[in-house]
């Protein structure tokens, strides 16, 4: 039964070399074999989930016993990503009918193997390989809307992640050198004697900006208000919500498992810090409405960044709901700023003409503040607990920048919110103002549902996040599992 | 006033044809000119004389030869002198051009002349009656308007006769002359 | 205290205050006729000019507010009466304090305030603006010094504080304890009575003796009482807080004539202050000099 | 002067003691405290302030010089009165609260005086107002002011100044006169009929053709009474 | 489980936004919402034991989110809160309804959305009140921040500009709040209250310095104390009529409650004290008096200069804030007393001026005190509500405004506080004067000739006004019966309590009786009345019987004296009136505006990579050395 899991990663892997050919041959075949691809491997991941059998075990790829062979670890925090992602390529599944369609739906159908098979690798050379076949399926997909700034911004991001990871390999070339093996689990068991030194220091902090490039890291996330703003608003809905949290877990198993450095801590907070002040107060004079929706997912990453940098089980559990929170939230704006993406000035009056979506956009900006019954008040409250009991005082001044980015964010979300309210003059014909689209509209005000009934049962999914946490947390769970299942490493 | 400034005044008015000059005094001239030609008179004297000062606009009401003679009164800061321009005009149409353009202070000068001469200025600027808002009758200055006539016509009289006065009277005191003779309108029925 | 007795005070106390206040009228029309080397006028000439503008048939009103301004007027400062213990009565001093007697020396001028804003004359309401900002102007070292004798005696009611005054004879008077709230609480006096050099808000050539423009017969009367009550309360005030009170009857009289005297007589060697200047000295001289003389009782 | 000599000079008496002793008091400090409001209107004016301050002192009769004809008693006509000022004087008499008295000083408020002939001005002033007192001279002195000062207070002590009844009872003849005057529009903000008919002091000679004349042309001048208006119909716009 | 009375009132609460947001459309919704605040009112007055002595009412309901326990119950101190805000609730929403809606709906406005946001506004402060520790307390206070937002944004136009400014200065004094949470939370491990209290007396003074600046700080924005008093004027003039008159008499008073449970009945006065600013003589408590006194002149002194009456109104509003922390901090027996019965005085004779001015504004259309004048002939009603508001809140005798100030000037006079009793006195005195000019300019004067035929208010506007006029003057007359909860509430939070009797306050060192100084002060203006109408009857007159120096006055000219109102004082103080605050408030906003720049400017660079490079290089050397 376990087993089983391995197939939503091949799956998609398949579909995606074989789509064009089906779409040569039938188009009408051709458009559910995505889809149905995804769905199935949501179906597996499912009832992985919902059987939850002796989670979590390590599944060994060809039978070869780790460390030598490649193992999939899945335990909850994993499954939970992996799941995620079948969903939020379903959502997000380009059904646009046009010359492109074929290739845009196989790259879909890559990112998706790939981010899966990114959540689930339990070993560093995998993690790498899936990262630059994740990286190389956006690439695709954003120039697939073809227009001339989109080459430009995909040109820009491919420089930017190929150094990204050429610093990575650097990173896993140190390691390997260092320890002779690759395997998280072994790397764990090795790590506080051969890796606790300035060389593995150095390893783990090009690792960090390598994968940095993916999840939004201070310095290096300059493509992504360009990405963001010219790529298809779905994509980079997905791009957002998404990739950058599965660049996030190989930090996170990073940290938990093999470096334990404080410097590497620092290090992170202070990027984390810094990303936060640039994100939000480059969203304060944003004048269109993705690039604002871009700076603030910076913004929020840089705060998720802050929350990583808090140790043991509590900082994992800010740093879950924090993503989370983000995921449903930042999708549902992207998918909002499909219709009503372009300068912000033309939005004025939009909520005469489609009131349900200023009232989603009003929720997700008030659950983004904190406002108390929404999860993103929880969110922002166990961070909070967590950064004042910290006692260094670069931790404080994390908490003061959190705060003052919130009241930033306030501001210039609500100015939005107002200039949707405000009158517009009559002779301005109500059908010139901007409208999102249909399809985007009814995914937004599901992730405004999933939202709000996150909100109503918090109780519940505060335990399912406070158990995933523990789960990831205990390095030793992840080592005995995996190697237990071959009788101990050498 | 200096000997060479008057000498150089005397051959300045010169200019102007028709000029009657009499000096009165070292400060004071006097000029007679026609009608026509007082504005460039008024101009000469502005421009090339110093007299930059009109400080008054007189009017006289000869009622005998049916003319009004109107007299500009024009002083000089520099030369310390006062020209008096006497100019006639005839009284019936009693209609003269207005000097406002050359000195802003004749429109005063006119309205007030206006409202007790009834001479009227073109191009003045302001024509209303301001002294005597609440009067509706003859422009009073001019000599054919009696002003007793018109009071004994409107208004009425004390008769302040109290009793000690008519005692004083009969002993022959009081007044030399009695009060009707004095008055100006009995003098002349 | 029966209850019979405190209600013969309550009625007296006014009537007292109204005959002693016309004799202060009185007292400064003739020093002022004096200062000027004049005869002055005869000495019934208060109650004659109050009888004579309650006498006359036909008077003007502006309006419902207008009457109730001039009444307020009136009961403002009859009700003040009942508050300053006066030898022998006390009135309901105990129940209200200092405070309470700031405040209801207050409510004539602003029911008067009403009565002429009713009115509808531009000359009224410059009065009463400058009336009111004169009252800014000497309200504050008032309260400072209101403050100081409270804080010293430790109380606000004034019987304890005439009490404690009059304990040590001579010697315990508020002036000899606390010279310098003494002088500044005499400035602070002279302005509230509106005299001559601080009359601005009464400027007659300038407005029309502002607030009193529109008054003729019995509200100008209704003034007229005002202004006496207003003579004896402001100087039974001061000598009850800085010269001990009365213990008999004349040399209570002759403490508030004595105290009354120094201010009247300067007023009229004095021109008009502007409003900004009558701002500035207030809140210079006697403010400083209260700040002080509370330093000295803290 | 003429119309006031045929009213005889009997001073009802009120019927009870106390009533008449009230009316005895009154009228005693009505003579002793008097409030003069001077309207400089010629040159006899400057003959006032000497009156007032420290050689002749009009304060010791009780005489005190006020701004507001509201407040004041006495009205002091100083000098001649030309037609713009006599429009002015009616106001400023109307303003005044009665019983109210009007002093003519100088000879030009009796005859004209010195200005007899002008078109300008108005020579008898009893003709616009009732005068109690004339003062004649071509600018009397002081002494001549104060003189005839307390003689107006001796009259009013006996009560024979009652030249403020005869304005309202014979408004109708004084009116004519200042209507021949000013024109028949001519009208001040004091309504005197209304005023006469609310203190009961309609005379015979109150309402009369001249009064006709006025009521055609009056803007309205009852005063602003207050009150809710739910009951009055909005006015049709 | 059995539903306490506390369950009740807030189940009555909710079911008043449920028929607001669903029935709101229909016509008698307004009346509906009415009845319901009524309903409200009367299952609070069954909790009356509360307001004299009873113990807390604990709510059913408890919820344990995320390993806290949120908990809510009703103390004397939530009580008299409570009743405040439901008593001007109902009045506000009974003033609403009638023919000022229909005004308003034809103008535009949205009845519906009003009535709505006054429902959660209500709501939302209820739940604040039952708040039973620190962290529902939190959530109270936001949900009332937005309800208020709510209220204030929907009449569009300036209004939104206002409520935009306001809800900047809300989040940042929410974050300080959610700050200061964090760091109590750290501390006392959790946060309940008694948790929190034992906590407390181990702190160390750092520590509790950051605790109280930050707590001070969050509640003192909501109630416009010095530094952050700028949104609050505009935002509640702007406020649609009723709603201001709501926002005015208890929103910024949430604030108070605040300050009062928490830095009063957690931190304890006492510990306040103890906190010393070095190098100066002054500590946290009279640092905290300062700020009252500044907010409670140059507030007022800013409301002189207004034209506008709401606006005057408004700054006032922020003035007689300062009045209540004043008491407050005193924190003697009378001091407190003052500041807690201010609040109740202010609710009354506030939400009175203010609807008194939406009456006028209802006939007339203009509260510019420059186009108004003469209307007491046509509206004596508000004329008579309105004067004895401005009674009130310039604090003279016969009106309730004197008694809460005498109780905090007698308190600064035990307390030997000179210069704090001078500038409080001087805050009167600015009241005293821009509020007569508030009364002149509208209602005094000549009476134009556009507003000779206006009627009085409808009857639906004018009866909560009298109702409020009667308590203002009831509540003057007989102290005795707010400062009864007062006195509890004073119990509740631990501060020592006044012997207090129906007539006002007995102590040792001089006591007030307002029946006695009310009944003499009455029976003054009686002997003043005889002596007045027995001296011959008067005339009324026409407004042009005017004396004008000789001067024919005419209907069309205006003559009325009401712009530059105090010209006299504005020589001398008018060059102090620079604005240094806007000034403050503008370097922040550019300063956001420049940093927002240098961070754009940041990620325009076309060549990225460079970052990348240099910062792998700077790590990596930063870990080699």
């Amino acid at each position: 039964m376990n087993s089983m899991v391995v197939l939503p990663l091949v799956l998609p892997l398949f579909g995606a070399f074989l789509l064009p050919i089906i779409m040569r041959a039938s188009v009408g075949v051709g458009l559910w074999v995505g889809p149905a691809i995804l769905l199935y491997g949501c179906w597996i991941l499912g009832n992985q989930w919902i059987s939850g059998t002796a989670m979590p075990f390590s599944l060994a790829i060809g039978g070869f016993a780790p460390p030598m062979g490649i193992n999939l670890y899945v335990d909850s925090l994993a499954l939970l990503f992996a799941l995620a992602v079948q969903l939020l390529g379903l959502i997000f599944w380009p059904f646009k009918l046009d010359p492109e369609t074929a290739r845009r739906q196989a790259l879909m159908l890559l990112l998706v193997a790939a981010s899966t098979g990114l959540a689930l690798s339990g070993d560093l050379f995998n993690l790498y390989v899936f990262y630059e076949l994740v990286a190389v399926a956006t690439f695709g997909l954003i120039s697939a809307s073809s227009t001339g700034s989109a080459y430009a911004a995909t040109i820009r991001y491919l420089i930017l992640s190929g150094i990204g990871s050429v610093l990575t390999l650097l990173g896993i070339a140190l390691i390997y050198s260092q320890t002779g093996t690759l395997n998280l689990a072994h790397l764990a068991q090795l790590a506080p004697e051969q890796l606790n030194n300035k060389l593995g220091l150095t390893a783990f902090l090009s690792i960090l900006i390598g994968v940095g490039v993916k999840a939004e890291l201070f310095p290096v996330n300059t493509w992504v208000p360009e990405v963001y703003a010219t790529a298809a608003s779905r994509v980079s809905a997905f791009l957002a919500g998404l990739v950058s949290k599965l660049a996030l877990l190989i930090i996170l198993r990073l940290l938990v498992l093999i470096f334990h450095q404080q410097e590497a801590i620092q290090v992170m907070l202070f990027l984390g810090i810094l990303g936060v002040v640039s994100g939000e107060l480059a969203a304060w004079r944003a004048k269109d409405m993705r690039r604002m929706l871009a700076f603030s997912s910076i913004g929020q990453l840089g705060m998720i960044f802050i929350a990583l940098s808090i140790p043991d089980q509590a900082g994992l559990l800010a740093v879950l709901a924090l993503s989370f929170h983000h995921l449903l939230v930042k999708s549902g704006l992207f998918m909002l700023a499909d219709g009503w993406g372009g300068a912000i000035e033309n939005l004025r009056g939009a909520a005469k003409r489609s009131p349900l979506a200023a009232i989603v956009f009003i929720l997700f900006s008030l659950s983004l503040i904190g406002m108390p019954p929404l999860p993103g008040f929880w969110a922002k409250f166990t961070l909070i607990t967590e950064l004042a009991a910290q006692t260094s005082p670069l931790y404080l001044i994390g908490l003061a920048v959190f705060l003052l980015a919130t009241v930033i964010e306030a501001a210039y979300l609500f100015r939005l919110a107002a200039l949707l309210y405000r009158p517009v003059s009559e002779e301005k014909p109500i059908d010139t103002i901007p409208k999102p689209a249909g399809v985007s509209l009814v995914s937004a005000s599901l992730f405004g549902v999933g939202l709000l009934a996150a909100a109503l049962f918090i109780t519940p999914v505060g335990e399912l996040l406070n158990h995933v946490a523990g789960q990831a947390a205990n390095a030793e769970l992840y080592i005995d599992t995996v190697l237990a299942g071959t009788g101990g490493g050498r | 006033m200096s000997k060479e400034i008057a000498h150089w005044l005397d051959n300045l008015l010169e200019e102007i044809e028709g000029i009657k000059v009499r000096r009165k005094s070292s400060r004071r001239v006097r000029v007679d000119v026609p009608a026509d030609a007082l504005p460039a008179l008024l101009e000469l004297l502005q421009g090339r004389a110093g007299y930059i000062h009109l400080s008054a606009i007189s009017c006289v009401d000869w009622i005998e030869e049916e003319e009004f003679e109107l007299v500009y009164h024009v002083w000089s800061y520099e030369s310390h002198s006062l020209v008096s321009a006497h100019i006639r005009i005839a009284r019936d149409p009693g209609v003269y051009l207005s000097v406002y353009d050359l000195y802003q202070p004749a429109a005063f000068f006119e309205r007030d002349i206006h409202e007790m001469y009834g001479i009227h200025f073109e191009g003045s600027p302001n024509m209303e009656k301001f002294i005597l808002t609440e009067w509706n009758g003859p422009p009073p200055m001019r000599k054919e308007f009696d002003s007793e006539a018109y009071i004994n016509e409107h208004l009425s009289w004390q008769n302040y006769n109290p009793e000690w006065l008519q005692e004083l009277i009969a002993e022959g005191g009081g007044i030399i002359i009695p009060p009707e003779e004095q008055r100006f309108s009995q003098k002349k029925k | 205290m029966a209850p019979l007795e405190l209600i013969i005070e309550l009625v007296l106390m006014p009537l007292v205050a109204f005959i002693v206040g016309l004799m202060m009228v009185l007292m400064m029309r003739r020093i002022a006729a004096k200062l000027q080397r004049r005869v002055g006028p005869p000495f019934f000439q208060p109650l004659y000019d109050i009888v004579k503008l309650h006498g006359k048939r036909t008077q003007v009103s502006h309006g419902m507010i207008h009457d109730i301004g001039i009444v307020m007027a009136m009961g403002g400062y009859i009700a003040a009466e009942t508050l300053l213990p006066v030898p022998g009565m006390n009135g309901i001093a105990e129940k209200g304090g200092i405070i309470t007697l700031l405040y209801l020396m207050m409510i004539p001028s602003l029911g008067l305030a009403l009565g002429v804003g009713q009115c509808a004359n531009p000359n009224g309401s410059i009065g009463i603006a400058r009336a009111l900002t004169a009252m800014l102007a000497y309200d504050i070292p008032l309260v400072i010094v209101v403050f100081g004798v409270a804080y010293a005696a430790g109380t606000t009611n004034l019987v304890e504080i005439i009490a404690t005054q009059q304990a040590g004879g001579f010697e315990t008077w508020g002036a000899v304890q606390m010279p310098l709230l003494a002088i500044a609480g005499l400035i602070a006096m002279h302005a509230s009575l509106g005299k001559q050099p601080f009359e601005i808000y009464i400027a007659p050539a300038e407005i029309a003796t502002g607030p009193m423009v529109e008054m003729g017969g019995k509200y100008l009367g209704g003034l007229f009482v005002m202004q006496s009550f207003q003579l004896y309360t402001t100087s039974v005030l001061y000598v009850s807080l800085f010269l001990g009170g009365g213990t008999t009857w004349f040399d209570f009289l002759l403490k508030s004539f004595l105290v009354l005297a120094i201010p009247v007589s300067i007023a009229y060697l004095f021109p008009r202050y502007r409003t900004e200047d009558l701002l500035r000295l207030m809140w210079k001289w006697p403010v400083m000099l209260g700040l002080i003389g509370i330093a000295f009782v803290m | 002067m003429s119309s006031i000599k045929q009213i005889p000079v009997i001073e009802e008496k009120r019927t009870n003691p106390l009533a008449r002793v009230f009316d005895e008091l009154v009228r005693f400090c009505r003579s002793r405290s008097l409030f003069l409001l001077h309207y400089c209107t010629g040159c006899g004016a400057i003959e006032l302030p000497p009156a007032m301050t420290s050689r002749f002192d009009m304060e010791r009769l009780g005489i005190q010089p006020m701004v507001s004809p509201r407040q004041a008693d006495i009205l002091l006509i100083t000098g001649y009165v030309s037609i713009k000022t006599l429009k002015r004087v009616i106001l400023t008499y109307e303003q005044m609260g009665s019983p109210k008295y009007v002093i003519g000083i100088c000879s030009c408020t009796v005859n004209g005086g010195m200005y007899w002939q002008s078109y300008a001005t108005a020579k008898k002033l009893d003709e616009y107002m009732p005068v109690d007192l004339y003062i004649a001279g071509c600018m009397p002195r002081p002494e001549a002011v104060i003189e005839g000062l307390q003689q107006l207070m001796q009259r009013i002590k006996t009560g024979e100044a009652k030249g403020w009844e005869d304005y309202y009872r014979n408004y109708d003849y004084y009116l004519g006169n200042q209507q021949k005057l000013f024109g028949n529009d001519w009208q001040t903000p004091t309504d005197v009929i209304t005023e006469a008919k609310h203190y009961d002091l309609l005379g015979e000679g109150t309402l009369g053709e001249h009064t006709a004349l006025l009521e055609q042309h009056q803007q309205p001048l009852e005063a602003l009474e207050m009150r809710l208006g739910h009951q009055v119909k909005e006015p049709a716009e | 489980m059995t539903l306490t009375l506390l369950d009740e009132l807030l189940l009555f609460s909710g079911v008043t936004v449920l028929v607001a947001l669903f029935l709101g459309r229909r016509l008698p919704a307004g009346w509906m919402v009415t009845i319901l605040y009524g309903i409200q009112l009367l299952s609070l007055l069954k909790m009356a034991p509360l307001g004299y002595g009873g113990d807390p009412i604990p709510s059913t309901l408890i919820l344990e989110v995320m390993g806290q326990t949120l908990s809510w119950r009703f103390d004397a101190l939530s009580w008299y809160f409570a009743l405040i805000t439901l008593g001007s609730a109902l009045l506000s929403s009974w003033y609403a309804c009638g023919e000022w809606e229909q005004r308003f709906r034809q103008a535009g406005g949205n009845v519906w959305l009003f009535h709505l946001a006054m429902a959660l506004n209500v709501f939302s402060m209820l739940i604040l009140l039952a708040s039973g520790d620190l962290l529902s307390l939190f959530i109270g206070w936001e949900l009332v921040s937005w309800a208020g937002f709510l209220l204030m944004a929907m009449a569009g136009g300036v209004a939104t500009r206002a409520a935009m400014r306001y809800i900047t200065y809300a989040m940042v004094g929410a974050m300080a709040i959610f700050g200061g949470i964090a760091l109590v939370y750290v501390s006392a491990g959790s946060l309940q209250y008694d948790a929190i209290l034992t906590a407390v007396s181990q702190m160390g003074t750092p520590h509790l310095w950051m605790l109280v600046i930050l707590f001070s700080a969050g509640f003192g924005i909501k109630m416009g104390l010095m530094p952050f008093h700028l949104w609050q004027a505009p935002a509640y003039a702007e406020t649609p009529g009723p709603g201001s008159a709501f926002l005015g008499a208890i929103s910024s008073r949430m604030g108070l409650f605040a300050i009062l449970l928490v830095l009063v009945k957690l931190f304890g006065i006492v510990n306040i004290e103890s906190l010393k600013i070095p190098f100066t003589l002054i500590d946290a408590r009279d640092l905290l008096a300062w700020i009252a006194v500044f907010t409670i002149i140059f507030p007022t002194f800013t409301a002189m200069k207004q034209n506008d009456a709401r606006e005057l109104l408004a700054w006032h509003g922020i003035g007689q804030g300062g009045y209540m922390l004043l008491g407050l901090v005193v924190a003697d027996a009378m001091g407190a007393a003052g500041g807690l019965l201010h609040v109740f005085n202010h609710a009354t004779y506030q939400a009175a001026l203010f609807m008194a001015v939406t009456a006028v504004i209802h006939r007339t259309g203009t509260s510019d005190l420059n186009k108004l004048g003469g209307l007491v002939v046509r509206m004596p009603l508000s004329f008579m509500v309105l004067l004895v508001g401005i009674i009130g809140l310039a604090g003279l005798p016969p009106m309730n405004g004197f008694v809460s100030k005498w109780l905090v000037y007698r308190s600064l006079l035990n307390e030997g506080m000179p210069l704090l009793f001078v500038a409080a006195v001087i805050g009167t005195l600015g009241t005293i004067l821009s509020v007569y000019k508030l009364i002149h300019n509208i209602f005094l004067g000549q009476l134009r000739v556009e507003h000779e035929h206006i009627k009085e208010a409808p009857w639906s506007m004018m009866i909560p006004m009298l109702i409020l006029a009667a308590i203002i003057f009831i509540t003057g007359l007989l102290p005795g019966i707010p400062l009864a909860w007062v006195a509890s509430v004073q119990e509740a939070v631990g501060l020592s309590v006044p012997n207090y009797t129906l007539g006002g306050v007995e102590s040792a060192s001089g006591s007030l009786d307002m029946i006695w100084v009310i009944g003499v002060l009455f029976a003054g203006f009686g002997i003043g009345a005889l002596v007045f109408y027995s001296a011959g009857k008067s005339k009324r007159v026409h407004q042009l019987d005017n004396y004008a120096g000789g001067h024919f006055l005419t209907a069309d000219i205006r003559y009325q004296y009401s712009d530059n109102f105090y010209a006299g004082l504005m020589h001398l103080i008018g060059g102090w009136y620079r604005g240094s605050f806007l000034w403050l408030e503008k370097s922040v906003k550019s300063l956001v505006e420049f940093l927002s720049l240098g961070m754009q400017g940041i990620y325009r660079r076309a060549n990225a990579e460079f970052y990348l490079l240099s910062t792998a290089l700077f790590v990596i050397a930063w870990v080699v050395i």
